[in-house]
């Protein structure tokens, strides 16, 4: 039992593991970026984990609630609002970095492109 | 509450609130105007700021009115404040520098944009030093990447873009690492405030996390800060990035990131980690040594001249990391004052470099031939920073290796092989500036190369002769660097 | 019963995660990253985390899976990386997950009532939300005003991304001035002559936009916000703009909207921030708006600062997508 | 009274579930694509539908029913689209639905396409055959494309609406 409640401690460590490996084995942009965004959506699910509390339930307190209701933590809920939106401002601009490499380079492989410069 | 109370959050909201502002411009010069006024007056701030917190002081601000562990509280002391004031004042002295040569290589119609990013820029690096909450640390940290990302994929070279996506990548990695140490400090803490994290990550049971945060943490720094293995991202983001945009973030941005370092495993760690100060020797020293020597080495091989100034950085943060690892009051006063006048003397050398790169088309070194003759006064001023990373007296550069020596003496016998270390590493910075010294002074021009006759505009020789008389000063009047540096020495050692 | 649940999504989780590192194909790979989003929100929810359930569900699956088609379009669909040649990847994040599962084996475990975090400083936002602020929705409380700082930062992450995508595509090349609008739009790929996905399309984007709406001002009851409902209504008119074209959806909402909509809600939130300076409290201190009722100041400025946010995602996702899409025509 | 809905509600929820498994195992077990788009499109009409009935009868007259009607609505109304517009783009772009030679076999588009051409004779054609095929498939999905992008943009709207409930 006790390994089941460290499992999502442990499935965040494989997702950044994965997401780490694709972005450093592959030599595509676009794939690296898919890897990135994995990479941190695994920080996301290691936040959210801390919030649960056992009975607990989603952090809104409705008027007429019984007082002994057990809450959620919202504070990592908070800050991971914060870094959604962080991760897909991210994402959205190394994209646009991306489409802007294919159309200087013509392709979007970074060993070709590594090659094309020290052409130069 | 009065002006004067509300100035800590005055100095970030001036930048936040008018970059939307300057984003909406579209008349000719007028971003660039309100992206400097607002810039400049954050300077001013700051300014009055690091007054105030000269004698010792800390001033803590509680955004939103909310008390520290609940709401987020801004936190300066003296090198805070320092930050700040170096942070604002290359900025400002980069964007008055660089109207021209901006103007030049971005184009009117991403003006606006561009502006708007380098102000974000400024407000997220400045954010970082002044606030007090891990958490917010990140937000900004982003705030300043990410408008770091798109002003260095403003440069003219295609290879900028391919830089700033290496910047964006690495620079991820390291932000999320950071990330990863704080989730593990709020795991055991149940706080984000530093100085609630300090108190309670001593009486924390699971060492283990606490140790691996600390790694997490600091790794991800350092891969912001480029410290050596880790710097792969600088080289290119600093060659391909417009010119204005290299002084800045070669002045201002990587230290931001060692400074969190230091805040994070001075304030936070050095007191609840048994023998932290042992382990932030073995993770930082070994770093250093290597920084020095490989950063110097691939300078002196390195043919274009901002590649090779951006390796120089890498061996002179290899400096920084060596003063932050010394654990001792002279050693972090090394640090923080190598950290100030670095940015005076790399943020002139970058600028000396824009003035080349304005009358010569490209700054490969061997196309430089002449130019002490063509361009005396921006050679010499180059030569004046050169001189500074070397570590000659009378030079910025003198005074942080001298606080540097002082620490590693007191270390005993392995102080005298890291000043042995020091005293080689200066002598491979006099090659690689003789290098540049011996082809603009010694070589004729190339036979077909197109004569230059002019010298820079004088609205970039001036700012760019007033940052290296400003370097000069600091090393002959050193009461504001070092007295600032070893007041915040004492400060986060406890020794008082 | 929900233990079964979670360890199920979570597996499903891992395996989405290793098929998307596996195959070779761009587009399955973002279709895939789309699924282990979704799969991340409904893990969010089982987790009491609804907030970050609805935002993960509305960026994660649905916006960014859009932003990665449209970079898709504009550059190739199969990854072509070289055979991995070195050890160095697998070694780097093998020691990565080693480390992490050894720091986490002392973590305490999932719901944990007595875990350190939920000692400190999360009972004092559960008790005293009612009191100083009084909305339902802890999570909002805490995003908009105890730690509003946060979240004037996220503003302004979301404001640069879009001056960054702007200032990167935003440039239109001058040879796609001088085609007709004729082949102007037989060009700009839409779904026009597919009748039931356009029909269907546009009875589900009023709603769309509607719950945007309802998101946008249940926030302070419900689980939502400025972000989810940003995100929502950018959604409703990104596929407006798959249904008709981007020329069309650029009549609907024209460009130079979505931006001043952009700059408009970051200066929102940050003038709020300064009013509250010019009324004698803190930066974001909104309880001085309203000089007789702390509470309804707070509530005034939740609302304002909320807005403030909608307005903002929603204008920089319409603007990232157009940016993506117009780059698309050639 | 009670015992009967929990009967109804049970037996419902049940052969939802079943619905549900048959589709997922015949997405795995069908020949080809169109007939996978059947196997799946039992999950969403039949399956979905019993269990949010299922659902709507545990939940008693609250406000819950509503909601699950309104999630039933919307199901009704773009499963079926999505369905289409999948269909309509493999169609688009070249993929042919299985069919029968006269020996009674399956085959694969592919492989009648490869044995109609010229090549077919050399041992060598048939594998060559076989990798241009989805190939060229790919290719033209991409103006297909725009068909399965708007499934995902209409995703989250979706799954926000039954997050809200």
């Amino acid at each position: 039992m006790e390994i089941l409640g460290l499992y999502n401690y442990v499935v965040f460590a494989v997702l950044l593991m994965v997401g780490l490996y694709c972005i450093l084995a592959r030599t595509n942009i676009v794939k690296s970026i898919i890897g990135l965004s994995i990479f941190q959506s695994a920080v996301f699910l290691l936040y959210i984990s801390m919030d649960k509390v056992d009975g607990g339930t989603a952090p809104i307190i409705q008027p007429g609630a019984p007082a002994d209701t057990i809450y959620a933590n919202p504070l990592p809920q908070v800050l991971i609002l914060t870094a959604i939106v962080v991760g897909i401002s991210t994402t959205a601009l190394a994209l646009a970095v991306a489409v802007r490499i294919k159309e200087a380079y013509g392709t979007i492989e970074e060993d070709k492109i590594q090659e094309m410069d020290r052409e130069l | 509450m009065t002006l004067y109370d509300q100035l800590p959050a005055l100095v970030i909201a001036v930048l936040l609130f008018t970059a939307p502002i300057t984003y909406m411009m579209r008349l000719h010069g007028f971003p660039w105007a309100v992206a400097t006024l607002s810039v400049v007056t954050a300077f001013i701030i700051s300014c009055s700021l690091a007054a105030t917190v000269f004698n010792g002081e800390t001033i803590i601000y509680e955004m939103g009115g909310w008390s520290a562990p609940y709401g987020i509280a801004l936190h300066i002391d003296a090198l805070s404040a320092l930050m700040a004031m170096l942070i604002t004042g290359a900025s400002s002295a980069a964007l008055i520098f660089g109207a021209r040569s901006l103007a030049d290589e971005v184009g009117e119609e991403t003006a606006p944009a561009f502006f708007s990013a380098w102000q974000l820029c400024t407000a997220g690096l400045v954010g970082m030093v002044i606030t007090g909450d891990a958490f917010n640390i990140f937000v900004f940290m982003e705030i300043s990447s990410l408008s770091t990302y798109v002003l260095v994929s403003a440069g003219p070279d295609r290879r900028a873009l391919i830089a700033t996506y290496r910047y964006i990548v690495m620079g991820t990695i390291g932000a999320t690492f950071y990330l990863i140490g704080v989730g593990f400090l709020y795991m055991v803490t149940g706080t984000l405030n530093t100085a609630d994290l300090a108190a309670r990550v001593g009486a924390t049971e699971n060492i283990r996390l606490v140790l691996v945060a600390a790694g997490f943490i600091s790794v991800g720094l350092a891969v912001k800060a480029a410290v050596f293995p880790m710097h792969q991202w600088m080289p290119r983001a600093y060659t391909y990035a417009p010119n204005a945009v290299t002084v800045f973030i070669a002045a201002a941005s990587t230290k931001v990131a060692l400074y969190v370092l230091i805040r994070v495993d001075y304030a936070i760690f050095q007191n609840s980690i048994a023998n932290h100060d042992i382990q932030l020797t073995l993770f930082l020293v070994p770093l250093g040594v290597l920084a020095l020597f490989a950063g110097s080495l691939l300078a002196i091989y390195e043919k274009n001249l901002k590649t090779l100034l951006a390796y120089s950085s890498v061996s002179q943060i290899g400096y920084i990391a060596l003063g932050i690892a010394m654990t001792s009051v002279a050693g972090l006063t090394g640090a923080i004052v190598h950290m100030f006048n670095h940015g005076l003397i790399k943020g002139g050398m970058f600028m000396a470099v824009a003035c080349l790169a304005i009358r010569y088309r490209s700054v490969n070194i061997a196309n430089l031939a002449g130019a002490g003759r063509a361009m005396p006064w921006t050679m010499a001023a180059f030569v004046i920073g050169g001189l500074g990373l070397i570590g000659v007296p009378l030079t910025p550069g003198f005074i942080s290796k001298w606080y540097l020596v002082l620490a590693a003496l007191e270390k005993g016998g392995a102080g005298a092989f890291l000043i042995a270390i020091i005293l080689v590493s200066s002598l491979l910075a006099v090659i690689y500036v003789w290098k540049v010294i011996e082809v603009a002074y010694f070589k004729a021009p190339r036979a077909n190369a197109v004569p230059v006759t002019q010298e820079a505009p004088l609205s970039m020789l001036i700012p760019t002769w007033i940052v290296v008389l400003l370097g000069i000063w600091f090393s002959i009047d050193t009461r504001m660097p070092v007295g600032m540096a070893s007041r915040a020495a004492e400060i986060l050692l406890g020794v008082k | 019963m929900t233990i079964v649940f979670s360890l199920f999504l979570l597996s499903m989780l891992v395996l989405v995660a290793v098929a998307v590192l596996r195959t070779d194909n761009l587009f399955t790979a973002v279709m895939l990253s789309g699924v282990f989003s979704l799969i991340m929100a409904a893990n969010f929810f089982v987790l009491d985390a609804a907030d970050v359930a609805l935002t993960e569900a509305v960026i994660g699956a649905g916006i960014s899976t859009v932003l990665f088609l449209g970079a898709l379009a504009l550059t190739s669909e199969q990854d072509r990386s070289p055979p991995v040649g070195s050890w160095v990847p697998l070694l780097t994040s093998s020691a990565l997950g080693g480390v992490i599962i050894y720091a986490v084996m002392q973590a305490p475990r999932l719901g944990d009532p007595n875990a350190i975090v939920h000692m400190h400083v999360a009972p004092w936002y559960l008790e005293k939300t009612p009191e100083l602020i009084d909305v339902p929705n802890v999570v909002t409380a805490v995003l908009a005003s105890f730690r509003g700082y946060d979240t004037l930062g996220e503003v302004f992450v979301v404001f640069i991304a879009c001056i960054g995508v702007m200032s990167l595509l935003g440039r239109v090349r001058p040879r796609r001035e001088t085609i007709s609008e004729e082949t102007f739009s037989k060009q700009s790929r839409n779904l026009r002559h597919h009748l039931i996905p356009r029909v269907v399309g546009k009875m589900l984007i009023p709603f769309i936009v509607l719950f945007g709406l309802y998101v946008q001002f249940h926030g302070d009851f419900g689980p939502g916000g400025g972000f989810q409902a940003g995100a929502l209504v950018a959604a409703g008119i990104i596929l407006y703009a798959l249904l008709e074209g981007d020329t069309r959806a650029r009549q609907l909402v024209p460009e130079w909207f979505s931006s001043v909509l952009v700059a408009l809600g970051a200066f929102t939130y940050a003038s709020v921030g300064v009013a509250c300076m010019v009324m004698g409290g803190r930066f974001l201190d909104y309880s001085v708006l309203d000089p007789h009722d702390a509470i309804h100041g707070q509530h005034l400025g939740i609302l304002l600062v909320e807005a403030g946010v909608g307005m903002t995602v929603a204008g920089v996702m319409i603007t990232i997508f157009h940016a993506f899409a117009r780059r698309g025509i050639r | 009274m009670d015992l009967l809905l929990d009967i109804i509600a049970s037996v419902c929820l049940i052969a939802g579930a079943f619905l549900v498994f048959v589709g997922g195992f015949g997405v795995m077990r069908m020949p080809d694509f169109y007939t996978r788009m059947h196997a799946a499109s039992l999950t969403d009409t039949g399956g979905a539908a019993l269990i949010l009935i299922g659902l709507m009868l545990q939940g008693g007259l609250t406000l819950a029913p509503v909601k699950l009607i309104a999630i039933f609505l919307f199901l009704f109304l773009t499963s079926p689209t999505a369905s289409y517009a999948l269909a309509n783009a493999a169609l688009l772009s070249g993929l042919k639905p299985v069919c029968r030679n006269e020996t009674g076999s399956a085959l694969p588009t592919g492989q009648v396409v490869a044995t109609g051409s010229p090549d077919a004779a050399k041992p060598a054609g048939k594998p060559a055959a076989k990798k241009t095929a989805p190939k060229k498939t790919a290719r033209k999905k991409t103006d297909a494309k725009k068909a399965v992008k708007k499934k995902a943009a209409k995703k989250p709207a979706g799954k926000s609406a039954r997050k809200s409930s």
